[in-house]
């Protein structure tokens, strides 16, 4: 399955991008989908283990399987305010 | 406040909004009125000049805006519920926030000053942990950086 | 604003005032700017509808006027020095105050949000503990009478 | 002595009058104002327990000797905010 993840400030930077694509094997858990994030975008792994993932709106738990259809982002440590 | 109307999103007594402009708070000041509110309180976070020992030149905001507005609905209706306000207002502006302009607005009312009180600093911690917005801190000598705080998660 | 010059009591980054009209606390939002200010504050006390079971029709103040401007200016200037404030505004209303408008305004600013908030109820809390002003309640049953809380001292 | 002690609110009230006067012998303390009060204004005797003193613009304890010119004024529980 192929997804891709909306990206954010410093994880954007990292990436150059303000997505990626990601490739897994049939419907991934969200920190299924952190390690392909790791595996398959290198950049992104110093900031990986801080942040959370969400789909849609939400942020969603590790064991959260996610669908083919699903608007993930990867949200890096907040500092609005 | 003239602002398009896509990005509000009022819900009885909760207004959240994000906008990309200065924030004209005192035309949501009117907003938390209510004759059984004795107290009123408002927070502003503005951008200030020097961070520790760096001089900041200015603060950039980035946001997942339609999650970041969704967070910030359910903060003002967690927060209503959980300290009985009248009306909660948040607003953060996004983009460039120079010296002395506020980032972020937080009003609320409720019947006695305590809750007011409370609400203000738990609205405040919550949106810094939780609401999808980053800052971007431009120092004076060039130099520049997302903020993202490790010590959060 | 325009007011009295004698009634204003502005030292420095302190501005504490007792005034006889509605407050126009908007402009005194400005004062409170500071560029190493990251932290904006603001308190208003209302005159709210209910009182326990009983319908208030209006809140009178009155004051001890050169005493109470004297405690006030007291309490900003301890307020500051306690919580490392950039500025504190203090402006009580006194004669007869509607329901949803202000009886008093605190504002303050500084560095981190922390102090703001510390201050704020501080202020609050010392202000109705010292400073010689006195609310009588009338209610909308006609009755009336001074608020003189028994448990503060 | 001869004191003038300005009266505020409730002791207002009770007084019907915004001063009292008081005699005392000499320059008397905080608290043989507060006790002349009790004695030659009865009225005022609900509230005096509760009240503190006041010369000119501050609160003075028991012990403070008043003297002549002072400005003196009976602050009963104050309820402003």
């Amino acid at each position: 399955m192929q997804l891709n993840v909306l990206l954010f400030a410093g994880a954007k930077e990292a990436a150059g991008s303000d997505h990626v694509t990601i490739h897994t094997h049939g419907e991934p858990t969200a920190s299924e989908v952190l390690k392909a994030l790791e595996q398959q975008h290198p950049a992104l792994s110093d900031l990986l283990p801080s942040c959370r993932l969400a789909v849609g709106n939400n942020y969603v738990d590790s064991d959260h399987t996610v669908t083919a259809n699903d608007e993930l982002a990867l949200i890096p440590p907040v500092s609005g305010g | 406040m003239e602002r398009d109307q896509e990005t509000k999103m009022a819900t009885g007594h909760i207004w959240v909004d994000i906008i990309d402009q200065p924030i004209e708070w005192q035309s949501l000041t009117q907003k938390v009125a209510n004759p059984d509110a004795g107290s009123h309180g408002w927070f502003l976070g503005v951008t200030r000049r020097t961070t520790d020992d760096r001089v900041t030149e200015s603060l950039s905001y980035e946001a997942h805006r339609p999650m970041a507005k969704s967070e910030l609905q359910k903060l003002a209706e967690a927060a209503s519920h959980r300290f009985s306000l009248f009306f909660v207002v948040i607003v953060h502006r996004i983009g460039d926030v120079p010296i002395g302009e506020a980032s972020v607005v937080v009003g609320c009312s409720s019947a006695h000053r305590a809750e007011t009180f409370q609400a203000l600093e738990w609205i405040m911690d919550t949106l810094k942990r939780e609401v999808p917005i980053w800052k971007r801190e431009q120092y004076q000598d060039g130099s520049s950086e997302w903020v993202h705080p490790q010590s959060e998660h």
